[in-house]
């Protein structure tokens, strides 16, 4: 059986592609939400990979290790947010930047 | 072109483009809402790759939860966006770099892999398999007991529970764990401590939830 | 027309639209219907003059005089409000509300069933639960504190009470063994209404369906008294129109969600004897209407339900509705699932038939609860004084 | 004071009873007779105290103007001349209406130009149970003396303060003051 169109490399690409975004915007945004936002977007590069690959090698686990990574990123979400909430009440600001105090 | 190729090269192109403006956008909101299009571009992704079960769960997590979660504390902050701000930071030429670079490298490790290879049946990827041992009579005359793998079609969704219940049990609940722990943990830092005043002045329906009999009596008589 | 386009396309098409017609007139006539039986339970009549001039009787005319003067009004866009998300707003959840009628099975198969989808139910859930972004992104743009607060309290309430209206399902999926309605409304046909083996689970989607849609006694996100309007406080003409379109639609589709959980779908059969699938599909095309017929009554039932909630309950404070929503209703449901699971589970054990077990458990609490309701008795003193001597 | 409560089972917190009998409370009243008057076909009687349009009686009328005198916000206007006339054989000055007008649109019903009135029976008063004043025009709320008296195209007048009898109506006065 041929592989169907559009391949299984057409998806890494599309996966490598937005990871790359996602990793870009974690590394040049101030904004702590639109950080978290970019992981939860490599997150989901990450997720289509392994369905991907669940598809090409026929087998369920890409498909298994996907919802428990959609599990780990609901818990991340929720602490990130929770942090962010914390850092605006002490600073009343949001900027990555400005959380540095720990940075001696 | 098949029809296939047509929705991959759509979905693909407006993932990109929405993912791309996720992290353009100066305004939070504006992002989230990029990124829950680009979710729903990526639960069509998984559909089409025969995942229906993870696609319709990533709807309902990420667009259902995670996403009203996040607009939910871009409201409670309520920034439209960073004050004097600039959107980039000091170092945004080095941020372009790394992610060219893992571009870059996520290209070449993709254009020559076994990922051309024609795909075995995907059958596999909607059935559900039971285990079970049969007696088996040896032509010696010996009895051993032999694992028989039966294997039935029942769709996705099937497939992924009977293996997350079956082989991926203690990750199942290492799982839950988590979300319990990162629940307790979200609950821990988020929670607001309250000043002596704000300590002073809280209404007495926030300490007490309900008024007893007793209280009820009182007022009554009173 | 080549016959998988034909198949794929163009008949489910026809079947949606025939469905999403229908529902869309029955949308149209909640509004006159709530307004009329609201004032029926308050001791007045409701709107009962429109079309009398045209020999209309009971102020039905309210039904297309609503619209009317929706599409007439003028649509008044605040000027500091955030002018793409606020035209946004009322759109997006129209897009679930309606995509989701293509979804739901309204009469034996293959007829009235638009898609045969093997994820069917959790795409309605995941389809639902995006119907909030409307209401958070209309309140946010609207540059408007109530609005603010209205969507904030939505988007909350929709968090917490996805969760038990999840784990309600479950128990169900447990005794039928599928995603598939169809598969759920026929297991049903031929054991019993779901209602009875699932009576906690019912209660729970009962009142997760109401919070989900905003409607008394939990709509804090438009509570009148505290709010103005909450979300929709800032909008006008047909764009309030979509807000009320998109809740009607989603109470419908909840309710299409109810029946063919825990009612039966369009069937009326126990334990195989009655209408069920196979004798409705053996009637023909008058089957599948009947069998239709059916289903939509059912439906309305349940609208009616809504507003005799609405009559009935006053609102929650907000921290009672999380306690309700956390404390109460979703250690519920998992007390719920794990009482299913045992009982199906000890059935297969020791060779009865665990729903059968449940289901007269269930039918035993309902016909309690009806005698204690129902009973004669004396009138209910709430507070008796006692004299002071 | 004590009060007592009737304690609450188990099985009546358990099954959400109290709940349950609100919907039954409200279930029965969705069938209970309702209380709504459809207006134009069905009209409620006014109380016999009930204040509604003015009736005038030109031939009790002293031209007093007391009342315009009590009204507080001075809408009605009187204008009144001199005549000699023949009253029981003997030559007396009168005083002749001229006008009467009311503002009734920016009339409060007040009624003290009907306390202040000295006739007996009243010559301005306003229990008279006709309440449907609504027109189109505001200028068609500006009543004058015959308007006042004869209610042209309005509702039949309710009646006039008790026991009193009916006044005769002088058809020819009507000519005289043909203010306005």
């Amino acid at each position: 059986m041929p592989e169907a169109i559009p391949s299984t490399a057409a998806y890494l690409m599309l996966s490598g592609t937005l990871f790359a975004i996602g990793l870009v915007g974690v590394i040049i945004r101030r904004n702590m939400i639109t950080v978290l936002m970019a992981v939860e977007l490599m997150m989901n590069a990450v997720n289509i990979n392994l369905v991907a690959f669940s598809h090409r090698f026929a087998s369920l686990e890409g498909q298994i290790f996907t919802i428990f990574i959609i599990t780990v990123a609901a818990g991340e979400a929720a602490v990130g947010l929770a942090i962010i909430i914390q850092l605006y009440r002490l600073k009343s600001t949001i900027n990555v930047d400005e959380a540095r105090s720990m940075n001696g | 072109m098949s029809p296939e190729l047509l929705v991959f090269a759509v979905i693909g192109t407006i993932a990109v483009a929405a993912s791309i403006l996720v992290i353009s956008m100066r305004n939070p909101v504006h992002s989230a809402l990029f990124l829950l299009l680009t979710f729903l571009c990526v639960a069509v992704l998984f559909v089409m790759k025969g995942a229906e079960f993870v696609g319709a769960v990533q709807v309902l997590v990420y667009a259902g939860g995670i996403m009203v979660l996040f607009l939910f504390v871009v409201m409670l902050i309520n920034v439209r966006h960073l004050p004097d701000e600039k959107v980039l930071s000091n170092f945004w030429k080095g941020g372009f770099a790394v992610g060219l670079a893992v571009f870059i490298l996520f290209v070449t490790l993709v254009r020559p892999g076994v990922y051309h290879d024609p795909v075995p049946s995907d059958k596999a990827l909607r059935s559900t398999y039971t285990y079970r041992h049969r007696k088996v009579k040896n032509p010696d005359g010996t009895v051993t007991r032999k694992l028989i793998r039966r294997g039935k079609v029942a769709g996705n969704s099937e497939a992924v529970a009977m293996a997350l219940y079956t082989d991926y049990l203690v990750p199942f609940e290492v799982a839950s764990l988590f979300l319990l722990v990162a629940m307790i943990g979200a609950i821990v830092i988020g929670k607001r401590e309250l000043s002596a005043s704000e300590e002073e002045n809280i209404p007495a329906y926030m300490l007490e939830r309900s008024e007893t009999e007793h209280e009820i009596k009182e007022a009554m008589s009173a | 027309m080549p016959e998988p386009l034909l198949r794929y396309l163009i008949w489910p098409l026809v079947k949606f639209l025939v469905a999403f017609i229908i529902v869309q007139v029955i949308v149209a006539a909640m509004n006159w219907v709530e307004r009329r039986l609201l004032g029926l339970i308050q001791a007045r009549l409701g709107p009962n003059r429109v079309g009398k001039e045209f020999g209309i009787p009971w102020g039905l005319a309210q039904i297309v005089a609503d619209p009317i003067k929706f599409i007439l009004k003028e649509d008044i866009v605040p000027s500091s409000s955030e002018k793409v998300a606020y035209f946004l707003g009322p759109m997006l959840p129209l897009i679930p509300a309606f995509l989701v009628f293509c979804l739901i099975p309204y009469g034996p198969p293959p007829t009235f069933v638009v898609t045969h989808v093997n994820v069917g139910l959790l795409l309605i859930l995941a389809l639902t639960s995006t119907g909030v972004y409307g209401i958070i992104l209309g309140g946010w743009a609207s540059n408007n504190k109530y609005s603010l607060m209205g969507g904030l309290r939505s988007a909350a309430q929709m968090v917490s009470y996805e969760v038990p209206f999840g784990l309600s399902i479950v128990g169900v999926l447990m005794l039928c063994g599928s995603f598939d309605l169809v598969h759920i409304i026929n297991y049903q046909a031929s054991h019993i209404w779901n209602l009875f083996p699932q009576l906690i689970a019912a209660f729970i989607f009962l009142v997760a369906m109401n919070a989900e849609n905003n409607r008394t006694p939990f709509d804090l996100p438009e509570a009148e008294s505290e709010l103005v309007a909450g979300y929709h406080t800032e909008y006008s003409a047909m764009k309030f129109a979509f807000f009320m379109l998109a809740e009607y639609s989603s109470m419908i589709v909840n309710c299409c969600l109810m029946v063919s959980l825990f009612f039966g779908g369009w069937t009326l059969a126990i334990n195989g004897y009655g209408l069920t699938t196979g004798v409705l599909r053996g009637m023909g095309i008058a089957g599948g209407i009947l069998g239709a017929l059916i289903f939509i009554t059912k439906v309305m039932v349940f609208m009616l339900m809504y507003i005799w909630f609405r009559a009935t309950f006053p609102r929650f404070r907000f921290d009672q509705l999380m306690d309700l929503g956390w404390k109460w209703m979703i250690p519920l449901a998992l007390a719920n699932i794990a009482v299913t699971g045992i009982v199906v589970l000890l059935g297969q054990q020791f060779n009865f038939q665990g729903e059968v077990v449940l289901s007269i458990a269930g039918a035993a609490i309902i016909a309690f609860t009806l005698y204690l309701l129902l009973r004669p008795r004396a009138k209910v003193i709430h507070a008796r004084r006692v004299s002071e001597a | 004071m004590h009060v007592e409560y009737p304690k609450p089972r188990w099985s009546d917190k358990f099954l959400l009873l109290d709940m349950l009998e609100g919907l039954k409370t409200t279930f029965r009243e969705l069938f209970k007779p309702k209380v709504t008057i459809r207006y134009p076909e069905e009209r409620l009687e006014p109380a016999n105290r009930f204040r509604g349009m003015f009736k005038f009686s030109f031939d009790r009328c002293i031209a007093c103007k007391l009342c315009a005198l009590a009204c507080p916000i001075d809408i009605i206007y009187i204008d009144v001349h001199d005549e000699q006339r023949e009253v029981d054989g003997k030559m007396k000055k009168l005083k002749v209406l001229d006008r009467y007008d009311i503002d009734v649109k920016r009339c409060m019903f007040c009624a003290l130009c009907e306390e202040a009135c000295p006739t007996k029976p009243k010559s301005i008063w306003l229990t008279t149970k006709t309440y449907e004043l609504a027109t189109y025009d505001r200028n068609d709320l500006y009543f004058n003396m015959q308007q006042l008296e004869y209610w042209e195209g309005r509702p039949e007048y309710a009646g006039l303060p008790a026991e009193e009898p009916k006044p005769v109506i002088a058809h020819d006065a009507k000519t005289i003051g043909g203010a306005s």
